[in-house]
């Protein structure tokens, strides 16, 4: 959670994932989307704000196995996935989506960390033409879904597509955090159990776990 | 400060410092005790609990809105079962007052779970009737004097040692209420309760709480939360437990000039989880700066103009 | 945006477009006519008037809270008639619909105001039955639905051309309020009026505002105002005025989704005198980027969840 | 009027007066006591910021005749009447109060720009143990007050004190502001002939105008 000392106004903290960690500096990716995000790109060496972290759980990458992981990514879902494509040693298909090929960022590196890349818009101005489901789906056909576990992590409605794709696997959440600590429940995540936290349950869940509308 | 100078009493109930945690914003401390020692606050109000366990409303639960949030969490959780079998005990491990915030759909509802509580040893109980996000009961009797009045009196009659706090909903005038609740035999009364409110993405039309309506918190509702408590302590002579926008021992003193004789720390803690214990500090360094000995001299000094 | 697709109809008063100003926040248009052509907005609401000439309340008369203000400015106003004579007239140079605000301290005076700026040919009359700032009538109106709903129909026997406008009390249930605005023969209801508050410093102990308490506006109150402008226009078939916090194009289109058939900037014109006309661009990039072709198409528009 | 571009909160903005003011730029002379003015110091260059001005009326220097002007500044107040000294053309006399040495600011200048400057400190570290308006009253003594004309410029209570000294002269008022441009009615004064708006009326106003509880 990261938030700007000294303000009411933005209210909360915001969520991120640790994009890259180093001894002393943890390195965050982000899109400018809103308020935070805006701020953030003020900042300068010297200025102060809070982070707390880090929080939640991780992709487990004990259960790979023999199955050949994809790792699905969204938009900005790339900074969660970047350290799991660390973590699979390179092994792992990326599959990244974005809206035109100027939303996809570092493709040169993620090449490097990943066994294959597969970009993804729907502009069709980079890669596939369509969304990153879509071509995990087209990558899958004829194949035996079985020999796959599949890592998504992006908004909603790409998460909801992933799910349904047959495949194994874990998803991460992007509900919208008020305390990142599990105290408020405000990151509600439906589930067979009833309501989970992303924040202290999560953000990542096996798929199937997290019903959607 | 751990000294005197900072207890209070919330009639037979005394704190150790006039802070604490407002309830729904600090779980049932599990969580917070990976923060700080919970037996530095003045008491533990609970997240809201009712007869059986609630799954609360679907998301988005929570949006920001300037200078506070929107939630509409729908009182989910545990029950009252599983709260006495795991929750109480968990935080008994501390030396901190517990105060359980109960909700039920109708009279019996909150009666059962009133007894139940004291039974078990909770050191106060507070009666939520201003929660803006369930449909049935609870802020139905917070908006009613007459089934407001008889349902503090009927709770009242079941609770033999543990105080009785009543918490105001905003949306009723807090004078009349918080008069009523004293005559009904309630200890204290608390206010304010979030304020129904309504956010609006403009980019996809939809409400961005799912459940259209939710209720306002932090800093944006302070002045009228402090005015509120302004009028509701001047209405009554129980004391008084004032929130609304809290998040440092400024805000605190200010609710006490106005009347309060403590005050609960809500949204702030999920800015800050250690919030709470920077109120107490603060509060602390201010009567030093002062000469004030004892905080309950802050409660209602406010001066004329 | 010059174009027709930003005309809006309060009952039989057409206005090139849905940006009011909010009365009290842009005196009588001779300050705001030094920053803008007038006759670009909507309609100019005039500061509150009473019959006679009213000194309002001693300094400090304002004070800033998180993401809003607090003012208790008490309706200092050169009455009806200087109003008549001077500000009207001055007004009058430009094509701008005049909407009156007027305050009485009883029924007869509100009736007496209400025939004389009728006849003097006022576009609009907005009955300000919610200010908390003055201590006699106003605000009692706004809170007793019996005597709410008399005054009203008895104003509207006496206003024959202009619009009748009743300004709600954010105090009292809107919903209720409108209906019997409406049901009285108000041809729209404006809302939110400033919501009471108090502000306490906490170094003198003194309230920031010299009468204690004040009303509160701005940013801070904006999602109270867009849940009571949806209850309200869900209760009414007349057209609703929203207002509390706007102070973008972003804000407006909010409280035009919720249910409002125009706006009204405030608070916001302290901060940028420019605001309102900002507001109307605003809107009509919004209505571009969208291909929306007429501005009342977004009033009510808010999707299900 | 300053106020910070982008924030809601800060809501308002704040008066200040120019204090010096070249081609291109204007100098703000401010002491940091809230919110403002604290934001105001980690502005930076690129930074922007909404200026509104200049608003209100100054201080007449047309009266002055035969008589010997005397300025009476309290803390910040220095900022308003710095222009007025040189306006004065270094003819007044400055009486200059502060809680304590630390709080006068440019003495040095302010000797060159006056014909005679009497500092005052509460605690006595620098000049004259007491209130400026003592000081203007000790120098006042057994001299005819008609000779004299007084500007005064500092927190209300001064005001008020420099009121009752019985020289002809002019106050600047403190008032609170919310518009600075005379529509909110906020920053009101009290006069014989009702309440007049420091920011549009004001906020310099004859001694005698302003009437004190
Ligand atoms: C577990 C988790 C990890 C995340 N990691 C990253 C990351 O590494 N890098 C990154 O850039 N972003 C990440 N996000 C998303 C990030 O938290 C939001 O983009 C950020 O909160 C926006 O803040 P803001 O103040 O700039 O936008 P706001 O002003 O709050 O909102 C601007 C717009 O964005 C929408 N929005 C705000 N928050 C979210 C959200 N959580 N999900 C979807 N839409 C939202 C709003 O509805 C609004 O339309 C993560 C989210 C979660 C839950
Ligand atoms: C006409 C005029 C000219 C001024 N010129 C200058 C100037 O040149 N330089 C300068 O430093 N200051 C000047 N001031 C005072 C300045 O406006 C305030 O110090 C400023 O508003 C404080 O803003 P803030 O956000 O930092 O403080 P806030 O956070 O708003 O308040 C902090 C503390 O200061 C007090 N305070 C706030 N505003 C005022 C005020 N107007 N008067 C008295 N106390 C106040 C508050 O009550 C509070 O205790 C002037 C004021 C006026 C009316
Ligand atoms: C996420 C959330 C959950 C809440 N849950 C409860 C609750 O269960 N019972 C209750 O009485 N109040 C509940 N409240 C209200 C708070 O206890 C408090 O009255 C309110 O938030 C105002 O204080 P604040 O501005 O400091 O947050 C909740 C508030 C929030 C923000
Ligand atoms: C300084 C000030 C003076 C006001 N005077 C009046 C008034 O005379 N009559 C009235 O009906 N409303 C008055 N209002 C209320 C506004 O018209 C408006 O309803 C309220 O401020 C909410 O809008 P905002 O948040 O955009 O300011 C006043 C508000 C302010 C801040
Ligand atoms: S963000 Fe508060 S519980 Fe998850
Ligand atoms: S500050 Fe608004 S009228 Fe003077």
């Amino acid at each position: 959670m990261f938030g700007l000392n000294s303000r009411k106004d933005p209210f909360l903290k915001r969520p991120f994932c640790y994009f890259r960690k180093k001894r002393n500096t943890i390195d965050i990716l982000y899109r400018v989307v809103g308020k935070v995000t805006t701020l953030m790109t003020g900042l300068r060496a010297g200025d102060t704000a809070e982070v707390m972290g880090p929080l939640g759980n991780c992709y487990p990458v004990e259960g790979v196995e023999g199955r050949k992981p994809i790792v699905l990514a969204g938009g900005v879902g790339i900074a969660s996935v970047y350290p799991l494509l660390g973590a699979l040693v390179g092994k792992a298909h990326l599959f990244y989506g974005g809206r035109t090929a100027r939303d996809l960022l570092l493709t040169g590196e993620l090449e490097s960390l990943s066994s294959g890349l597969t970009l993804a818009t729907e502009d069709g101005s980079a890669g596939f033409r369509g969304t990153a489901v879509d071509a995990v789906r087209a990558h899958l056909k004829g194949r035996d879904k079985r020999d796959f576990i599949l890592y998504a992590c992006g908004p909603n409605g790409m998460l909801k597509a992933a799910s349904a794709l047959g495949v194994d696997g874990y998803i991460a959440s992007e509900e919208k955090m008020a305390c990142g600590i599990g105290v408020c429940l405000g990151c509600a995540v439906r589930t067979p159990a009833g309501y989970k936290r992303a924040c202290k349950d999560g953000p990542v869940f096996p798929i199937g776990e997290v019903l959607f509308d | 400060m751990t000294d005197r100078g900072l207890q209070v009493r919330l009639g037979k109930l005394k704190l150790k410092n006039p802070v604490l945690t407002a309830s729904g914003t600090a779980g049932y401390g599990e969580e917070l005790a990976e923060f700080f020692d919970l037996s530095k606050l003045g008491a533990m109000v609970m997240k809201g609990i009712s007869l059986q366990p609630w799954q609360g409303n679907p998301a988005p639960r929570i949006t920001e809105t300037p200078c506070g949030m929107i939630n509409s969490i729908g009182l989910q959780n545990v029950g009252l079962d599983v709260f006495l079998r795991e929750k109480l005990p968990f935080v008994r491990q501390w030396d901190v007052p517990v105060i359980a915030n109960i909700l039920g759909t109708d009279a019996n509802e909150y009666i059962r779970l009133a007894a139940e509580l004291d039974e078990a040893g909770v050191e106060a109980i507070e009666l939520n009737v201003s929660c803006p996000n369930i449909k049935k009961g609870g802020i139905s009797f917070g908006r009613d004097i007459n089934s407001f009045s008889r349902l503090v009196a009927a709770v009242r009659r079941k609770v033999k040692n543990a105080a009785l706090i009543v918490k105001l909903t905003p949306d009723a005038p807090v004078d009349v209420f918080a008069r009523a609740a004293g005559e009904s035999g309630a200890d204290a009364v608390s206010l304010i309760n979030t304020i129904p409110a309504l956010a609006i993405d403009i980019n996809t039309r939809r409400p961005l709480i799912k459940n259209v309506i939710g209720g306002l918190s932090g800093p944006a509702v302070k002045p009228i939360a402090v005015r509120m408590v302004y009028q509701a302590s001047r209405a009554v002579k129980i004391p008084v437990i004032g929130m609304g926008g809290i998040s440092c021992g400024a805000d605190a003193i200010e609710f006490m000039l106005a009347g309060a004789t403590a005050v609960a720390v809500g949204s702030a803690i999920f800015r800050d989880p250690m919030a709470p214990l920077k109120v107490i500090e603060e509060i602390g360094a201010y009567m030093k700066g002062r000469g004030i000995k004892s905080v309950s001299g802050i409660t209602g000094a406010m001066a004329g103009r």
